[in-house]
């Protein structure tokens, strides 16, 4: 029952890293279950060989992380890796991915990195949801917006895609030195004082990154305060997966941008969003999509691999995949950053039925390579 | 002749309490002096001051002429200051060998050209020695922690000992002891020689007037007297101090 | 005029550092009992205020009568994880702090991953009843009114839990427990049962902030070790074992988290840690020159 | 009332007590006299509970309780007062007088129950103290508060471990007179006691420990009538004549009135006690 | 004679653990040795541990902070000077020292439980300050690609995992062989005693204050030096590397080994962290519960020693001042926490 045109048989090990346990447990969680799921419908195989996955916990960053990975690299021997929730993470392994000369389909964090031969992400780059959001919130703004977000590279990152491409588009950040304010993560679950300073600034909206339980905080926080009716632009990690529940009422109306939303209208995302919800509770979320993309990704390029696929031809393979059709629109590796040309949805936490939900409500940029 | 140990006006408060109230104090060279009182009068307090464990609200403590109010135990302790305390203290996961030779180490000289551990060597020596005359061979490799009461008060003299003292603040070291260790101590503190002076603090005036040449009585923080033995027997004021201090 | 500007912004981080404060107050007291009073090491104290968080997030419909369930429920979950402690830290393994760190780190590890697996990774919502989920006008500005409900619970706490250990018997028979065990035994009490009553006491009092402070600090994965790290700093910082001295800290660590971060934002990732060890040497140098009888 | 039979004790490091046999009736007073480490401690904590026996019994009041749990032995109506004090260091005197009385116990068989006012009034130098923690007392305050511990627990047995070492000598009388007046209203007394001429005095029997074992255990007035042979038994030389039971009045009687500080020269009269 | 056996069986033990380690790296697979490397190297930090906390009697939650100073130092400066482990040790060790010796002031007066929250603190500013400290550190994503090192002048680089192990291996038994041999003279006396009862120290005249910060110093430079290896085993380091859940899973190590034994504390230290390395890779997910039950587990087995607990200075609990300070001095200062 091998699929046609693929040779001799026998298994495949994959190895997957994401964070089981932990701060991060709820992304590592949907990223395992995103790559699960596409093996799930595709009859366990990746290329058409029966996959024998790997999983390893990456637990709250590159101190677990390592470990975890050397095991999955030099004891398993696996001939692609995947996942990995931290872009601190992603670093500490890089080392060890030159070193073994296994591909790597990530399908979250990204650090900057020096070589990219053999690394390629499904997300995106933690500085292309701010791009792709500048422009529409220089437009819809009158007046000055606050920059705000968490004290880490993520933060950094995503604050400055925003902050850049915002200036370059003629729009003036309120904060008072021109600077965005970053708060001490993850020790910050107090966010008053910063509204009491975006109070004073005089800014007309917000704009912000924050994720899992900080994002819980900052929200309901923000729905409380007094800048509550100021209008609030994210990165759409702030409104993304379970934090959206927790945050409930308090979530109502923010904007955020993302490359995903499960209400997606096409038919790769019906697929997905259906398969998603009988295995699953809830919708699917971006992490899930990237990483089932990442399976995706891998199967094509497994079978390109030829009879014997070795973590060269693999990698070798994935550089040769052109346009890929996917959950959130076709997209395709940039040749440069190896990471995804896409494009970018604006969205709004609205009704829908019962329970709040992200709403796409425009199409942003195509942004990438 | 400047006195070993002069104090002078030593005053402690606690809050409205006043455990001292300007007590002067006088010790020389090689004397046997003994303060007695009852029990809360202030003595332990004031081997506290002169010790070095305790800083005085007021007054100034001299040794041998020099002004050591400002000093703490450890500098004392290097400039001959020994010292027993009411409750045994030793270290008690150490044994009890180990304690004499802990002791002993600040003082100990080392001989001639440095080698390694020589300095411990004497201090070990010195150990022996003590440990002998205290009648604590035998329990010489006990850690101090398992030792009976009595026996750790005895090492805690033999502790203060090894220090090389000049002047020895005794807290009542017969308390605890059996009449053979009693005999033993007021046997050893006897033929102590005399370039060591001894404050003693002791409610067994048997063994005051045995042993000391000076008695100085404390009481409510003041000094009530200070004489000879056969003064201070003779002393109407002191038998109701005494008297009146327990009732 | 000028001068108003200046302070106004100030005004709500002033308050609610108080309120921040008094909640860290209310989720530290647990501990305060336990470690400060009791000598007892328990780092499982985060995870049990968790299990009133998890408690309120799955009882609370946003009524009152919901309230007052998750809050009885709650309190005898965490009495009894409370207990369960108690009775793991046996005699063995109470023998002293770092075993007692050992064995309540395991129970915090264990008890948190439970806790992740029965009510799932993410942070669970919690409603509070509709009365308080809003805000109020405070000199103008919006506060959050959940908040203001804090200062007065967190007062009666600290009240009756100064009575407690200062004036009851059983208060007494704590810290003497923490001196002599032994001697206590003498008296005719079980320095075990001491031990369980403590432990339990603890419980209750972190299920009822959990459940209480569950719309602040709510339940999540991450939950159990913020709380026990902020009790342990307030707690310490208190002097251990003193309620007003707690209290003050749960104060002092309130404003700095809100008024302080508001006036140096730069240097927020510094301050709370900065302060805590600049204050704590300062006073250890205090304590380490104060007299002591021999 | 308190018997011990056979009783091996000791701690992780070996056996300490040897098969101690004691008798102890209702209403007397046994002492046990010893030199250092002779095991005299470790005989109470051993009917204390706070060793645990190896083996033998601890009867008190004809119940075995060797092998309980401290606690439960004390609530037996066994009251400790503790060589070292072991007072409570956080804890004010007021504090250790309510934590001590025993609300669960009725009072002293035959005597009228022992309360704060008639402590203080034994020990007025408490009273005095009442708001000081335990760790601010002198020596012998603290000495006085492990008593008044024990005492307000209404104990039919009491163990006292060398309870007069830090008081001062007429306080000291004061409370072997009272321990002869306790074991008078019925109370059963273990006292462990280094000044063998105290113990003679205020014992109805005494037990001289010797590594652990018991040497000798006869009625106090056989030790009264010979008071050389228990002497020999400890080998007590005669550096130290036994000193005084108790001051007497007009002890220091005399003329010679002293100024401060007197400057009479270093006298070395050695001369002692009368 | 019980005693006897008992030290014998334990020199055996050390004996074949030793062996073990020799031989390891031909007997397990490159993962295998990677993470004996690193354990090792986290070993040599629970030895610095326990030099403070069970020697010394200062609980510590803060060397970490000393670890990463030293690991920074070997991987920035280092590499700058030479490609010669010694050499990246010796400066690693320097930089160890040099920040315990920054914050001495902060400890020497400070006791129990105080020392732990203290140490807590530095160990997280430190941690903060690598994270944004971004030109020099690499921040928060940690900085990889550190070139690999030769041990000596002349010898080859270390390009496997089993020659970074055993180089590893080689200089912590040299750093522990160290420790042991200056704790057999009267330091280790004078530290121990400083445990039981500092204010009769203090009495027999020894300066107790410079002890303690001698050995915070030199507690600090052995942490530095691990801080080289952990750069060499791993070449790859982060702020996470140096996390609070680091020092407290240390400090938990060492309480296994038996707190004041450096052997023990080396081998609790590499087991506890060696398991949940382990355990993360096997069970992913459930590495905590297991971990936890483990611990649990491990305090009732623990040796129990006899009637007296191992004292920390002070006890973790100090006691309270014999007059109460003056309510200003009481008042505790602003301050914070990690959420
Ligand atoms: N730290 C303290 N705080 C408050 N009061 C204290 C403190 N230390 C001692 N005192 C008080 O000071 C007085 C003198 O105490 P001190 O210990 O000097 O007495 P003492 O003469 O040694 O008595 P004893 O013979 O009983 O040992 C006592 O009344 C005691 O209660
Ligand atoms: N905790 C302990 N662990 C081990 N051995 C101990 C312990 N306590 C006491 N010992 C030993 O037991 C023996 C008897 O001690 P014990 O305290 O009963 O003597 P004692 O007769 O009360 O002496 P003292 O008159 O000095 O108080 C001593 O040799 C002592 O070293
Ligand atoms: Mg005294
Ligand atoms: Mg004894």
């Amino acid at each position: 029952d091998d699929g046609p045109g693929s040779g001799p048989t026998g298994s495949i090990k994959i190895g997957l890293l994401a964070s089981l346990s932990g701060t991060y447990q709820a992304v590592g969680k949907e990223i395992r279950a995103g790559f699960e799921l596409y093996l799930a419908t595709h009859d366990g195989k990746l290329g058409g060989r029966k996959v024998d996955l790997v999983v390893a916990d990456e637990g709250n960053g590159a101190a677990t992380a390592v470990p975890a990975a050397t095991k999955l690299l030099k004891q398993d021997r696996v001939v692609a890796l995947t996942g990995i929730v931290g872009g601190g993470s992603v670093a500490a392994v890089y080392p060890l991915l030159n070193e073994t000369k296994v591909p790597f389909v990530g399908s979250n964090g990204r650090p900057e990195l020096k070589d990219v031969s053999r690394i390629w992400h499904t997300s995106y780059l933690s500085d292309e949801p701010g791009e792709a959001i500048a422009r529409h919130v220089r437009d819809n703004v009158r007046g000055s917006v606050y920059a705000i977000g968490p004290d880490y590279q993520g933060g950094w990152d995503e604050l400055r895609g925003f902050t850049d491409a915002f200036a370059a588009a003629g729009g003036k950040l309120a904060n008072p030195d021109g600077k965005t304010t970053f708060t001490p993560f993850p020790t910050t679950t107090n966010f008053t004082p910063y509204f009491a300073r975006i109070k004073a600034s005089g800014a007309n909206a917000v704009y912000t990154f924050y994720a899992g339980s900080s994002a819980v905080d900052f929200v309901k926080q923000y729905a409380q305060s007094e800048i509550r009716d100021l209008p609030l632009y994210a990165a759409g990690f702030l409104t993304e997966g379970g934090v959206l529940d927790a945050q409930g009422e308090a979530a109502r109306d923010i904007y955020s941008v993302l490359n995903y939303s499960p209400d997606l209208d096409n038919a790769e995302n019906r697929a997905f969003v259906a398969a998603w919800k009988t295995r699953n509770d809830g919708s699917p979320t971006t992490y899930a999509m990237a990483s089932y993309d990442a399976a995706a990704v891998l199967d094509r390029a497994i079978a390109a691999a030829g009879d014997d696929p070795t973590p060269e031809s693999v990698n070798a393979a994935i550089g040769q995949l052109g346009q890929i059709a996917s959950p959130r629109g076709t997209w395709q590796f940039s040749p440069t950053t190896h990471a995804p040309v896409q494009k970018w949805y604006l969205r709004q936490v609205r009704q829908d039925g019962r329970a709040l939900s992200n709403t796409v409500v425009g199409d942003l940029a195509t942004v990438g390579g | 002749m400047t006195p070993l140990l002069s104090a002078r006006g030593v005053t402690v408060r606690y809050g409205s309490l006043a455990a001292l109230d300007g007590v002067d104090l006088r010790v020389d060279h090689g004397q046997r002096h003994a303060l007695i009182g009852p029990n809360g009068a202030g003595k332990t307090t004031l081997l506290d001051v002169l010790g070095g464990a305790t800083r005085a609200d007021g007054g100034r403590v001299h040794l041998a002429g020099r002004d050591v109010t400002r000093l703490g135990p450890a500098a004392r302790a290097r400039r001959g200051i020994g010292r027993i305390h009411q409750r045994p203290a030793t270290w008690s996961s150490l044994t009890a060998t180990e304690n004499v030779v802990v002791a002993a180490l600040p003082h100990a000289v080392r001989p001639g050209r440095w080698r390694p551990g020589a300095k411990r060597a004497a201090a070990e020596r010195t150990a022996g020695v003590m440990l002998e005359r205290l009648g604590l061979r035998d329990v010489g490799g006990v850690p101090a922690g398992r030792l009976a009461h009595g026996q750790r008060r005895q090492l805690e003299i033999a502790m203060a000992l090894a220090g090389r003292p000049r002047l020895l603040l005794l807290d009542e070291p017969a308390a605890g002891l059996s009449a053979v260790e009693v005999g033993g101590l007021v046997e050893f503190l006897r033929n102590l020689p005399r370039a060591v002076a001894v404050l003693l603090v002791e409610h067994r005036l048997d063994l005051v007037y045995a042993l000391c040449d000076r008695v100085t009585v404390l009481r409510d923080g003041r000094t009530v007297a200070t004489g000879t033995p056969a003064e201070i027997r003779a002393s109407g004021p002191v038998r109701q101090a005494w008297a009146e201090g327990v009732s | 005029m000028a001068a108003d500007t200046r302070i106004d912004p100030y005004l709500v981080p002033a308050l609610d550092g108080v309120a921040y404060g008094l909640l860290l107050f209310v989720a530290a007291a647990g501990l305060v009992l336990c470690f400060g009073v009791a000598g007892i090491l328990n780092l499982a104290h985060g995870t049990l205020y968790a299990i009133g968080g998890y408690t309120a997030a799955a009882l609370l419909d946003g009524g009152w009568p919901s309230l007052l369930l998750a809050l009885a429920v709650g309190v005898v979950a965490a009495t009894a994880a409370g207990a369960l402690v108690a009775a793991l830290l046996t005699r063995v393994a109470a023998r002293n702090h770092l075993t007692q760190a050992l064995l309540t780190f395991g129970v915090a590890l264990a008890g948190g991953s439970l806790l992740v697996a029965a009510f799932g990774p993410d942070d669970p919502p919690v409603r509070v009843p509709a009365a308080l989920d809003g805000s109020v006008s405070v000199a103008g500005h919006r506060y959050a009114a959940y908040r203001l409900v804090f200062i007065v619970v967190a007062a009666v706490l600290a009240g009756l839990l100064h009575l407690t250990v200062r004036r009851t018997r059983a208060g007494m028979l704590v810290r003497a427990a923490v001196d002599d065990a032994e001697m206590v035994a003498a008296l005719g009490v079980s320095p075990a049962w001491i031990r369980v009553g403590v432990l339990a006491a603890a419980g209750a009092l972190a299920g009822a902030a959990g459940v209480l402070g569950a719309p602040i600090i709510g339940p999540g994965p991450d939950t159990a070790d913020s709380v026990l790290l902020l009790s342990l700093v307030v707690v310490v910082l208190g002097g251990l074992g003193s309620m007003t001295g707690t209290l003050l800290a749960a104060l002092a660590v309130g404003q700095i988290q809100t008024l302080g971060v508001a006036l140096a934002p730069a240097a927020a990732p510094f301050l709370l840690f900065a302060a805590m060890a600049a204050v704590l040497a300062v006073r250890a140098r205090g304590l380490a020159t104060a007299r002591r009888a021999t | 009332m308190l018997r011990t039979e056979r009783l091996c004790a000791g701690y992780a490091g070996g056996i300490v007590l040897h098969e101690v046999s004691l008798d102890v009736a209702a209403g007397t007073v046994q002492a046990v006299v010893g030199r250092n480490g002779a095991g005299k401690s470790t005989l109470v904590h051993a009917v204390a509970g706070l060793v645990r026996p190896y083996s033998g019994r601890v009867e008190v009041g004809g119940v075995q309780v060797a092998g309980r749990q401290p606690h439960r032995i004390a609530r037996c109506g066994v009251g400790l007062v503790p060589q070292g004090r072991r007072v409570f260091s956080r804890l004010t005197v007021a504090e250790h007088l309510v934590l001590a009385a025993a609300p669960w116990r009725a009072a002293t068989p035959g005597g009228e129950g022992w309360t704060v006012a008639r402590i203080l009034e034994l020990l007025p130098r408490l009273a005095a103290r009442l708001r000081h923690r335990g760790d601010q007392l002198s020596g012998g305050e603290q000495q006085m508060l492990a008593i008044a511990r024990a005492l307000l627990g209404q104990p039919r047995v009491l163990l006292l471990d060398e309870p007069c070492e830090g008081l001062a000598p007429d306080l000291a009388a004061r409370v072997r007179d009272l321990v002869g007046a306790l074991a008078r209203t019925g109370l059963t007394v273990l006292l462990v006691e280094q000044q063998l001429p105290y113990a003679i005095e205020v014992a109805d029997r005494i037990a001289v420990l010797e590594y652990g074992r018991v040497v000798y255990d006869r009625p106090a007035d056989e030790a009264r009538a010979d008071p050389g042979r228990l002497a020999a038994m400890l080998s007590v030389a005669a550096v130290v004549e036994p000193p005084a039971p108790r001051p007497v009045p007009g002890l220091w009687a005399g003329s010679a009135h002293l100024t401060r500080p007197s400057s009479t020269g270093v006298s070395n009269d050695a001369d002692r006690h009368p | 004679m019980r005693q006897e056996a008992v030290r014998a069986l334990r020199r055996g033990v050390a004996v074949l653990v030793l062996a073990g380690l020799l031989l390891a790296p031909w007997a397990v697979d490159d993962y295998t040795a990677a993470l004996l490397a690193r354990t090792l190297a986290l070993g040599l930090v629970g030895v610095s541990v326990a030099l403070l906390t069970g020697v010394a009697g200062l609980p510590t939650l803060g060397q970490t902070a000393p670890y990463a100073a030293g690991a920074y130092a070997s991987a920035v400066l280092g590499s700058r000077l030479s490609d010669v482990g010694v050499v990246h040790l010796g400066v690693a060790a320097a930089a160890g020292a040099a920040l315990a010796a920054a914050t001495v002031p902060l400890v020497v007066s400070a006791r129990g439980v105080v020392v732990l929250m203290i140490t807590l603190a530095v160990g997280e500013l430190v941690v903060t300050l690598v994270g944004r400290w971004r030109s020099v550190t690499g921040g928060t994503d940690g900085l990889a690609g550190v070139p690999p090192v030769r041990p000596l002048w002349g010898l080859p680089v270390l390009a496997t995992d089993r020659a970074r192990y055993l180089y590893t291996l080689v200089v912590v038994a040299v750093l522990v062989a160290a420790v042991l041999l200056v704790l057999r003279t009267r330091v280790g006396l004078l530290l121990r005693a400083g445990r039981d009862d500092e204010a009769r120290l203090r009495a027999s005249g020894h300066r107790v204050s410079a002890q303690v910060a001698g050995v915070h110093v030199a507690a600090g430079a052995v942490a530095g030096a691990a801080g080289s290896l952990l750069v060499v085993a791993q070449q790859f380091i982060s702020p996470a590397d140096f996390g609070f859940d680091t020092s407290a899973l240390l400090l938990l190590g060492v309480v296994i080994g038996g707190t004041a034994s450096v052997g023990g504390a080396l081998v609790g230290a590499a087991i506890v962290i060696a398991g949940r390395d382990w355990l993360f890779g096997v069970l992913p997910g459930y590495a905590p519960l297991v971990l936890g039950v483990a611990f649990v587990v491990t305090v009732h087995l623990l040796p129990g020693d006899g009637h007296r607990p191992p004292a920390v200075r002070g006890r973790l609990l100090p006691g309270l001042p014999a007059r109460p300070p003056d309510p200003a001095a009481e008042r505790p200062a602003p301050t914070g926490a990690r959420a």
